[in-house]
């Protein structure tokens, strides 16, 4: 009498016959197109028919400057952790390209929401450097102020950010200003639910924001296949906005394509996403160990991919820069070292009382007795309490 | 005429359109929030007179409405957040405690985050899963957030008017069941302040206290319990975090008796919280232990059974019964 | 010195210029094809390259069977409400077609994981239409057993089940079955991030899940325009597995198309999105109001697709079916309403100690004591108090 | 020999290993469980011995965790799943509060839902944000939901195992800061119940209460208390819900003083709960209100603040003292 009775019933496979979970398999057909370069592993610029970017010698040098300053930051904070002095670091290593020729493509009045890897990035911005070693030392959270150069707080928890700069890109439509915003996240966050939701609201309200993906291959010991089986820039498309993939080791490629994004946020034209393909050079942080779960060779393959040598070798090719030029980097390299480290030995431990600071912007009722309790507890030692006690 | 007589979901009505006038920085956001006014008709006709550019229907997902609330913040705006019912909060969970309650200590104070989450909550209204729920509690414990619940029309409206205005984030919890009574409101008053208890009830033998819906049970409990000679002093809390611990203690020290009350299960409750520093404040005071009645340890039930699951008038008086036998 | 400081700047607009969300939006191209047809509205059966389905007669009698008495019952669940016996309806009104011929399209073994309006879909499986109506009438939240018909429970927190749907696919495919799993949701439920990382985890384990969405055109009172700027069906493109639209008002298309979803998900190819284009006749639920949203006529067009009329007349017209069929199903139906009609009102109340039952399979300290007290507690009203007390 | 001496961290891989070769429906889930091994390598080795099908990497989604555990539960696996850290656990919150939680009384006990959702808890590691929170309290308010915590390896051991056993979702709190604690391991004991508490110290003048990491912080401190004369009793209650208030019971009526510790902030955290019930329980036998010491209502500060907010060695002393003195 109905349908599901007459229905033909196709074969069951014997149970035994395990089905794993890829077996048989079809990867959908994705036309997936070359990535964005305009600079080769070798150093050889090349034309792009849609991305172009014409830059004088100095902005030339500019880029390189920022990728080797960040990179001598990255692993200054490295060392700085190896000797005790931050608990944690997040190195970038291999990841310059990316972070600097987005975060050049950027305007002052442009808003940035990163993740905790975003040094260049800061960078770029005019974050202090020292400023980011406080919640990777423990004594903060972040606390630079955000509004200072539009640059948002380090966000941990994954994904987290993207709907912030979301509503924040809705707010900038909503005053009628004409900048952009940009969030960061990584391959890994893609599969969160909170990405999508700011794909979702960010394609509904049309909203002048700027995803920007460093596919850096890895999400701690996961590689890319484990959050997506066809490539990440593809996921747009679905949601109503472009996506586009750039090699994310060539940072003219990186600023070309993340500055059309820009523009197209700034024209009225909703949200972009752009992928850059890169690599994690270096472990997870400081805590991991990569060793356990990938191949000393994929590295060694990216080495030959490394942004800051190309940049070098189009840079001599060119003779757009000097053996001048890379002494006085060197030494800058040095001076920006030095001056890291010795920011962060002298940055101070927070005073005991700041726990019950800013945890409310108008106080609250418990937190005013709990400070006073706390205070009254730490008093009584420094009055009597013998030194053994504490 | 500054004082009428408006139905709880009428005040809070009134209250964000005169939001809406007075700063124009403060946003409505929300599913259904727009042309449909809301589920329970709290936004209603705002988005008419204010404009689909400040009374947002948002897409259907909790954490994208709270997460893009918080962006919002963080651009100058004031978000008024619904969500529609006390179950579909978890979703936004994540955002409201890793993000909105956080993040002005993460900035070390540099920025604030103005954002108020309307919440409709608790039962009695004969509602499928997930909408009769009071999930207060799960809020107070995380330091960040301010939680307050208003039992009337009045407090509705100023509370309201005073969580806006509040640079801290407002998780608001309105009483669901008492949407459609009707009291009175001045809108010319001078207000309270937002997280003071409230006296409603003067009495001398034992002290009711509680927030929200079960204010009203408590006054009833209160009168049935004068008609047997036991007079019952009842505090509304209005305020969940933080709890003003001095209104209570002030009350329980001439009471020498305290109950709360309220619809969120016992276990690990506000009721739990109250009951511990009470005792630790009036610990020659008391007479008798702290009482809760609440909600039990197990899931809202099928409509067909809130009546036995929800606190009411009988559970109550059981309890003052209990308490002063001891 | 750095790119930034050199980088041309386009002039702003002028603050006082106001962007709304959706100004200059240029929609990107989507190649929108035709949803997958098999039936027009006026009942003629028309053929589609890639998908096709040869019913006899017996076949689409039962179809036709299946969407009048899951009409009749729900018509009848509406009445229900008004009348005081419910305290709530969910009507499917209008998405019969949807359901039936995806619900027609399962094998026994196949898994379902349905929303809170798929009462056409129980009707497939074979639930106890009455069964469906305990949680609308407040005396259980479900409580049918999943297992007996594959049904799942009606999930009401929006998205949820879609997560629950695909680990039971990965399951089905460790143990190496060839059954399928299917989720329903919604429009609106695109938008929630847990039906995002439902395509991702399905598309990385490759499970045998097909996502049914029916795209009613609303979520309460939001057009779907709220939820996506562009067809949701493109939603699974860029997560790496096929989405197609159906006629979600033609139960063959439905019916071939979910049979083609479930065939791939059988033979290890992985998920696939069926959007079925279709309209929520009635409101949101009986407490909704849908005048104070959309406009009537909107109405009136779909009733012109109404998927029940345009089966009838493709029977009448091929001669499939004669007056004494539809006569005899106009007194099936009829026996059908006034059947639940009485199992409804002879529902009996739960028993009050079913607040504590159920709530843990092992038990729980807590729950013995409280249930306890609750039996002591109304024990004490049976003994001494007066009945007014209560 | 099956009695050994572990690491806490070592204790859990056991178990797991341990269920995997007994049950061939665990499943091992989580992100970097598989080849990394977690980043703390409770799963260490457990991939390459039972492979990928048993010991899942999942994309990085812990609402997508949960959510298909429940799935793979319905269709007979359970699934033990890990959450890397406790502050990561809330994308999660809504799967296991209104499905994880519920689904069984919702399906009136026809379906069971064997979850492990194990989470590394506490501070006291120096770590960055959302490495160090204590979020029982928010799991233990959910109907639904069982709540434990060992304290040392052998209840690592056995009350994991016995938790992949229970047919009800388990929250399994992991006190990392005591993961590279070595403690003796029976593998052929016959272990206690799993929501037992146990004296681990006899004491007369005073009970002390915790869970997890406290443990030997209350330890230590019952020592110290000891060279001054005093006589501590310190209880491991093991399970936050439910909690065996017949145990501290009977502890108090015999100290007649209580002071509850754990990390998480004292304001709505277990201690209130324990404190709310226990002065139901015994009113007439405590002579001095029960102290409660824990976390602060702030968010857990930077680790170079940690040791000020943690409750320690002195802080609980310090309760001691003031218990006493009433
Ligand atoms: C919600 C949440 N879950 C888990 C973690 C732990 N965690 C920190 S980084 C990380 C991997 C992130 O990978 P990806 O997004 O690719 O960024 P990458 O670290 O490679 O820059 C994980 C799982 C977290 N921070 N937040
Ligand atoms: C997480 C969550 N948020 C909000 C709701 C309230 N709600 C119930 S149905 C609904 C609209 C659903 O729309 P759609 O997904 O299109 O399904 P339809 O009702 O049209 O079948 C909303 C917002 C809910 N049930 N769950
Ligand atoms: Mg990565
Ligand atoms: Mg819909």
């Amino acid at each position: 009498m109905t349908v599901e009775s007459t229905a033909a019933r196709k074969p069951r496979r014997s149970s035994g016959t395990k089905r794993t979970a890829s077996a048989g398999a079809k990867k959908p057909q994705s036309s997936e197109p070359q990535l964005v370069q305009l600079l080769t592993p070798e150093g050889e610029r090349v034309q792009h028919p849609e991305y172009d970017i014409d830059l004088t010698a100095e902005e030339l040098r500019g880029l390189y400057r920022d990728m080797v300053l960040t990179r001598r930051f990255d692993a200054e904070a490295t060392a700085l952790q190896r000797q005790g002095e931050l608990g944690l670091w997040a190195s970038l290593l291999g990841q310059e390209a990316a972070q600097i020729g987005s975060g050049r493509a950027l305007r002052d009045d442009d808003y940035v929401f990163p993740t905790y890897r975003e040094h260049g990035v800061a960078w770029c911005r005019g974050v202090d450097p020292t400023n980011l070693l406080g919640m990777f030392r423990g004594v903060n959270h972040g606390g630079w102020d955000p509004n200072s150069n539009n640059f948002h707080l380090y966000t941990i928890v994954i994904g987290s950010q993207t709907l912030h700069a979301t509503g924040y890109a809705m707010g900038v439509a909503k005053d009628g200003a004409d900048s952009a915003v940009i969030a960061y996240f990584g391959d890994g966050a893609s599969s969160q639910g909170d990405v999508a939701e700011s794909f979702t609201f960010s394609a509904v309200y049309n909203a002048p924001v700027v995803f920007f993906c460093q596919n850096n291959q890895w999400a701690i010991s996961e590689p890319t296949e484990k959050q997506t089986r066809v490539p990440l820039y593809q996921r747009a498309q679905g949601f109503g906005f472009p996506g586009v993939r750039v090699d994310g080791n060539d940072v003219l490629a990186c600023l070309a394509v993340t500055r059309s994004a820009l523009e197209r946020a700034r024209r009225g034209e909703g949200p972009t996403l752009v992928e850059a393909f890169t690599y994690r050079m270096g472990a997870h942080t400081t805590s991991d160990d990569p060793t356990k779960y990938r191949a000393d060779e994929e590295r060694a393959a990216w080495e030959a991919k490394d942004p800051i040598l190309r940049l070098k070798a189009y840079l001599e090719n060119e003779g757009h820069a000097d053996a001048a030029f890379f002494e006085e980097l060197e030494a800058e390299s040095e001076a920006l070292g030095k001056r890291v480290r010795e920011a962060v030995r002298a940055m101070p431990d927070p005073d005991h009382m700041a726990i019950f600071e800013n945890v409310y912007a108008d106080g609250h009722a418990l937190v005013d007795e709990e400070r006073a309790q706390f205070a009254a507890y730490q008093a009584s030692f420094a009055d009597s309490a013998p030194e053994e006690a504490k | 005429m500054a004082v009428q007589k408006l139905p709880l979901a009428k005040a809070l009505n009134e209250s964000l359109r005169k939001a809406l006038e007075t700063d124009p920085k403060v946003l409505i956001m929300g599913e259904d929030v727009g042309k449909l006014g809301g589920v329970f008709r709290v936004t209603d006709g705002l988005q008419k007179d204010f404009g689909e550019d400040r009374v947002i229907d948002t897409p259907l997902a909790e954490s994208g409405i709270v997460g893009t609330a918080i962006g919002l913040a963080l651009r100058g705006y004031r978000p008024v957040v619904e969500i529609q019912f006390d179950g579909f909060v978890f979703p936004a969970y994540d955002q409201i405690v890793t993000q909105l309650a956080k993040m002005h200590a993460r900035a070390l104070g540099k920025i604030k985050l103005p954002v108020v989450v309307r919440i409709p909550y608790g039962g009695g209204i004969g509602a499928v899963e997930h909408h009769s729920e009071s999930p207060e509690a799960l809020f107070a414990h995380v330091a960040g957030l301010k939680v307050v619940s208003p039992s009337n029309s009045s407090d509705a409206y100023w509370m309201l008017q005073q969580a806006i205005q509040s640079d801290d984030p407002v998780i608001f919890f309105e009483p669901k069941r008492r949407y459609w009574d009707k009291s009175e409101v001045d809108t010319e008053a001078i207000p309270g302040e937002l997280h003071k208890a409230r006296v409603v009830r003067d009495g001398t033998d034992l002290t009711l206290a509680a927030y929200g819906p079960m204010v009203k049970v408590c006054l009833e409990a209160a009168a049935a319990a004068q008609e047997e000679g036991k007079s019952v002093e009842v505090l509304d809390l209005r305020s969940v975090s933080p709890v003003d611990f001095d209104a209570i203690q002030k009350s329980v020290e001439k009471t020498r008796r305290l109950v709360v009350v309220h619809e969120a299960p016992v276990f690990f409750g506000s009721g739990a919280e109250i009951a511990a520093r009470i005792t630790e404040r009036c610990f020659y005071h008391l007479e008798a232990p702290v009482l809760r009645v609440g909600g039990y340890h197990a899931p809202y039930p099928p409509a067909r059974l809130e009546e036995e699951y929800l606190p009411g008038l009988d559970r109550v008086l059981d309890a003052v019964d209990r308490s002063l036998a001891y």
